[in-house]
């Protein structure tokens, strides 16, 4: 039992489930199935609190993928999936099996797979354990996408200490279907035969579920076994195979073999169909000999996929897989009931209601405590700080942060032209890839900040939402659905619970606020070692429609002369900031505040602004704040410099924090301000550039949608100069920042 | 004028040349099967990109055993031309049908990024609208793209002018700054002695509008609708 | 002297390149083949010393950037 | 009965992969490390026959697929 992670007082709902003591094998069931990763026996609760509905979902969550309608009959069908134990494990097989996952939760639904993201978190590349699991990370989710044919075409990456014993590698992949082409997991009609494809089960991966939902210790060594090799080309030849397949009609329903394998394929239809399934394992193609049934049921053995098909058809579907030199072969029957039959060479050796495993499981209203710590960190005074650096010195700083650095190191080994239909070039934006045989365009974008989750989980998570939707924004997409994956500690701690139930509170709060539907997500548990948690991560990805893809804008300047713009209020929060981070050691404070009413408003009218062709570039302002999000406008621009002049933010001193007249007096103070003015890291905030006659739409729109504008500056020249109040305080060749910026993490991973 | 596409079964660029030769230039085009034999009257024949067979071993490798590639040596013999973009280009170097060989890039990563191209010869089917020494900018996405042919065969290709792009900087200025993968001779694409099949590791038709970052590859193709016609108007 | 570290992947580690050839030979018609599994090999020239030290310094090298010990196992072998 | 095929590339072919392996042993502390080339190696499992027809055979598969003769040079050994 112990072995099984089954607790005690589970141990008894399954025996009054099942009215007896269950064999090994179905303990084995049971202990996969009700495991955190396959039952989200810890989340659930919380889960069901997210808004999920809307005009355009045509699939909210609970199957492979969600998805949304984007017009001319078609849908956007999408999720974010996580691989975060086994990348700690083997870097290059964990990523590159988890972006062979979610592709196949994508393609399962009858939608072609047409872009990759990914979110990704390392510890600090001062590390050679970081800097040897981002290279086999990044390696790993290139290798299977490239092969496959499936363009990455954005992501992010953060580099913190505290993911240095849990990297986080969070995929995102995006697919399109006609709206009736959608096929689900689900059995259908009692007599059906029940077919297998894919690769040979091995003994690879057995437990994986298990493993993804407990903390790494010193043990985790010998749980090795469990990793598993992908093969992007079965995968290829499954996802032609299977698209082609259901054309025919002939497949009534169809579910991939993820965590717990064959386990969780069988139950899992068979639930959704109200339907029982019965299954000898002597059918199973394997790929080792004297296999068990508890191996063959529990392995998770990569790009395997299992069919429900209407009896009388099979030679259709046969074909079909014969013609891509796949051998599908029946392993079983749809029956009548609700019991999931496993046969082995026709002697039944399990026999389980199925809705046992599923719908079922536990759940648990696990305790909640705000951590004792929560209100100190939220605490920031400036007298702790120190002496502040000069913003010159701050800001060539900060170039040099590899979180903030451009990521061309990573995305340079993604295939991101393949398919054409990569309309933004990785780096520039949030993704927008065309949808061909329409006008129309999806942005896409995967965003979280731990940091400020850490110090409020609930804003945290709406920032997040927040941010998601405003890069999708910036690029000219109008949100329209979202997905998420919460990356967190253990939950069996009250203030990881905490933690989660207040992001997820956050995320449901913004995503109302927003119009933005949840439509699925992942839930990756344990993120810890020897008792350190991550930072509580959730990562937001949220698709936006483009109506005219023509109308898209990035973020760099087009021209010289033209009017720079601050849309959104620079309130000079530095409460998290990367700025405090980098320059002060310090994570403390309150994340920026958020008025969703603002930030809807905002990005109403940024998504405006780009249809109707009146900015010539667009850039959300996050990690560094406005001087590095204006330095980015620079980059990529073929040298368009910038000169601004910001109107100086006055910190209030806080003497409740412990801020002194004198602190106040100094000259410190006066520093500080500056800095806040150029690196805090307030929401609802974008740069856009404009010209001639189309500045002044800019504004009057700004004035009719309530969102504060103020012309900035010009671009222009070839530096970037920004001044604060009238004093100029950063002058920088753009040749000599972007030559930093464009080869930071380069230079970190040369060292050995 | 009829383009065929072959697809192998890990093919991942088919359909993009397939979408280029029929949706962007507009001419007829087929997708064809690699265990298929007949190239359904097709005037040129396409070998797209991908991982042909997941091409573990070497690029390339088995895709050469496909049943149609005996068609598409038969139509190459007979003068008809034949394209190998990336993964095609690999597959012909493997066939033989282009002399040389591929190894991994000399940095060993995957490379993925728009390169500037040099066109050093306009008299293939696949340069013949190209102006000599005309500057393309096309995506390259590779592994293996690492071009290598012994002292001897490098020689002779180039005596015979059979080195068709080379990877250069925008001002067609062609140094080992301006290689992505540490090609002999900077090359990035080689024709045959005949002239008539073309390989090269950039991807024009993924360069073939403006809204994907660039229009340049769209030469390539037309070339091969110029030649044919003046072919048939001789 | 030389040395060479002969890489493969363990036997319950699904060898996807071994399949694919082993599928393509079969197809190629040579029946007889059951199975094949694919390996890597170092050939590591070094500055002479004793082969005890040699062995003892590659294996170390095996260990540490050779081989994959999650997923692969080694054999070193010294060369005379 | 099994089979080996050592596939080298030859001495004249740049070895991209062996010289990444040998800069990173030489920055990780073994200087006496001078040159590394990489290659492959397969394990054939074959229906038994007699070894001398398992080399002709094996010989033929490596001629014809499992090594490229402009860059790669081979080795076959029938194991006991
Ligand atoms: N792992 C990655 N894969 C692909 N593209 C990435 C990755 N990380 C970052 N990018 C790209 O780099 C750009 C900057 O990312 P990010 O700093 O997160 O932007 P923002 O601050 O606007 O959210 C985006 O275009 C993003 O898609
Ligand atoms: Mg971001």
């Amino acid at each position: 039992m112990e072995r099984h992670g089954i607790k005690p007082d589970e141990y008894e709902r399954i025996l009054e489930l099942m009215g007896r003591e269950p064999n090994l094998l179905e303990l084995g069931l049971f202990s996969v199935m009700w495991s955190e990763h396959c039952s989200y026996k810890s989340s659930r609760v919380h889960l069901k609190t997210l808004p999920t509905t809307g005009p355009r979902v045509v699939q909210g969550p609970g199957e492979n993928a969600g998805a949304v309608d984007i017009g001319n009959g078609l849908c956007a069908v999408f999720k974010i999936e996580s691989h975060n134990h086994p990348s700690f494990i083997e870097p290059y097989q964990g990523a590159a099996t988890g972006v062979g996952g979610i592709i196949r939760d994508i393609f399962t639904m009858g939608a072609r797979p047409i872009a990759l993201l990914n979110a990704l978190r390392f510890g600090s590349l001062d590390a050679p354990l970081a800097r040897r699991i981002f290279e086999g990370v990044v390696a790993g989710v290139g290798g299977y996408g490239n092969s496959i044919g499936i363009p990455t075409v954005g992501g992010e990456i953060v580099f913190d200490e505290m993911y240095s014993g849990n990297p986080l590698v969070n995929v995102l992949c995006l697919g399109i279907s006609r709206i009736d082409g959608i096929v689900k997991g689900a059995a259908k009609g009692a007599g059906n035969p029940v077919f297998y494809v894919g690769a040979k089960t091995g003994r690879d991966g057995i437990h994986g579920a298990t493993m993804a939902s407990a903390e790494f210790d010193e043990t985790s060594a010998e749980k090795r076994p469990a990793v598993q090799v992908g093969d992007p080309f079965m995968e290829k030849l499954l996802m032609e195979a299977c698209l082609e397949v259901m054309k025919t009609g002939a497949v009534l329903g169809i579910q991939d073999m993820g965590a717990a394998g064959l386990s969780c394929a069988t139950s899992e239809m068979g639930s959704r169909g109200g339907l029982g399934m019965t299954i000898d394992v002597m059918h199973v193609p394997q790929r080792e000999t004297g296999m068990t049934p508890y191996e063959i049921m529990l392995s998770e053995s990569q790009e395997r996929m299992l069919l429900v098909v209407e009896k009388g058809r099979e030679h259709e579907v046969t074909a079909v897989f014969e013609k891509w030199d796949l051998h599908a072969v029946q392993v079983g029957e749809v029956v009548e009931g609700s019991r999931l039959k496993i046969l082995e060479r026709g002697v039944l050796v399990a026999d389980v209601p199925n809705r046992a495993l599923t719908d079922e499981a536990p759940v648990y209203r696990r305790p909640m405590q705000e951590p004792s710590w929560q209100k100190a960190v939220q605490r920031l005074s400036l007298g702790d700080l120190g002496a502040p650096p000069s913003a010159q010195s701050a800001f060539d700083r900060l170039l040099t942060v590899p979180t903030i650095a451009s990521k061309r190191w990573a995305y340079g080994q993604y295939d991101h032209s393949v398919g054409t239909n990569t309309i933004a070039q990785p780096g520039m934006s949030a993704a927008v890839v065309r949808v061909k045989g329409t006008a129309t365009g999806l942005a896409v974008s995967v965003d979280g900040n731990g940091r400020f989750c850490y110090l409020d989980p609930y804003r945290g998570a709406m920032l997040a939402v927040a941010e998601a939707a405003r890069n999708v924004a910036c690029a000219g997409g109008e949100p329209i659905g979202g997905t998420n994956n919460l990356n967190f500690g253990n939950p069996e701690r009250p203030e990881i619970m905490w933690q989660l139930g207040e992001a997820v509170r956050g995320i449901g709060e913004a995503c109302r606020a927003l119009g933005i539907p949840i439509t699925g997500g992942n839930v990756s548990l344990y993120n810890e070692t020897e008792g350190r948690a991550i930072f509580p991560t959730p990562v937001l990805g949220v698709v936006g429609l483009l109506e005219d893809a023509t109308k898209t804008t990035t973020r760099a300047f087009k021209r010289a002369g033209a009017a720079v713009v601050l849309l959104g209020d620079n309130l000079g929060e530095l409460g998290g900031s990367e700025y405090l981070a980098t320059l002060h050691g310090k994570v403390a404070g309150q994340p920026p505040t958020l008025d969703l009413s603002r930030e809807a408003a905002i990005q109403k009218l940024i998504v405006k602004l780009i249809r109707d062709g009146l900015v010539e570039s667009a850039h959300d302002c996050s990690e560094g704040g406005l001087a590095l999000t204006l330095a980015e406008c620079t980059f990529d621009s073929g040298g368009i410099g910038v000169a601004v002049d910001l109107p100086e933010v006055r910190l209030k001193p806080d003497t409740t924090l412990g801020d002194t007249a004198a602190d106040v007096a100094s000259g410190f103070s006066r520093t500080f301000d500056v800095n806040a003015t150029l690196f805090g890291e307030s929401a609802s905030r974008i740069v856009v550039s404009a010209s001639g006659a189309q500045l002044e739409a800019v504004v009057a729109a700004a004035k009719a949608a309530g969102v504060m504008a103020t012309v900035i500056g010009q671009t222009g020249g070839d530096r970037i100069q920004l001044s604060v109040g009238g004093t100029r305080v950063v002058d920088t060749a753009i040749a000599d920042a972007e030559h930093v910026w464009a080869t930071c993490i380069e230079t970190q991973m040369g060292r050995r | 004028m009829k383009f065929a596409v072959v697809v192998f079964p890990g093919s991942n660029s088919d359909h993009d040349a397939f979408y280029a030769a029929s949706e962007v230039i507009g001419e007829d085009a087929a997708l064809v099967w690699h265990k298929d034999t007949d190239l359904q009257g097709a005037d040129v024949v396409i070998l797209p990109g991908g991982f042909a067979h997941g091409d573990y071993l070497r690029t390339g490798a088995i895709a050469r055993f496909s049943p149609i590639m005996s068609a598409v040596k038969a139509f190459a013999d007979r003068g008809g031309p034949v394209l190998g973009i990336c993964n095609g280009f690999q597959v012909l170097l493997e066939a033989g049908l282009l002399p040389g060989a591929m190894v991994r890039n000399d940095r060993i990563k995957f490379v993925s990024r728009l390169v500037p191209v040099r066109v050093e010869q306009t008299d293939t089917p696949f340069t013949a609208a190209c102006a000599s020494t005309q500057v393309l900018h096309m995506p390259v996405a590779h592994g293996e793209g690492n071009y290598y042919a012994d002292p001897d065969t490098l020689a002779e290709i180039e005596a015979h002018r059979q080195v068709v792009f080379r990877y250069s900087n925008a001002a067609g200025e062609v140094s080992p700054a301006s290689n992505p993968n540490g090609s002999l001779n900077s090359i990035a694409g080689i024709c045959n002695r005949q002239r008539n099949v073309v390989g090269l590791m950039p991807h024009p038709e993924r360069a073939t509008e403006a809204q994907l970052g660039s229009a340049d590859g769209r030469v390539i193709l037309a070339s091969a609708v110029k030649s044919l016609a003046s072919l048939a108007g001789r | 002297m030389k040395a060479r570290v002969y890489v493969t992947l363990k036997p319950s580690v699904f060898d996807p390149q071994g399949r694919v050839v082993a599928d393509a030979l079969v197809t190629l018609g040579y029946q007889e083949v059951q199975d094949v599994r694919q390996g890597k090999f170092f050939e590591v020239e070094l500055a002479a010393t004793d082969a005890v030290t040699a062995k003892a310094r590659v294996t170390e090298m095996a260990d540490k950037l050779l081989a994959n010990p999650v997923i692969e196992s080694y054999r070193v072998e010294v060369l005379p």
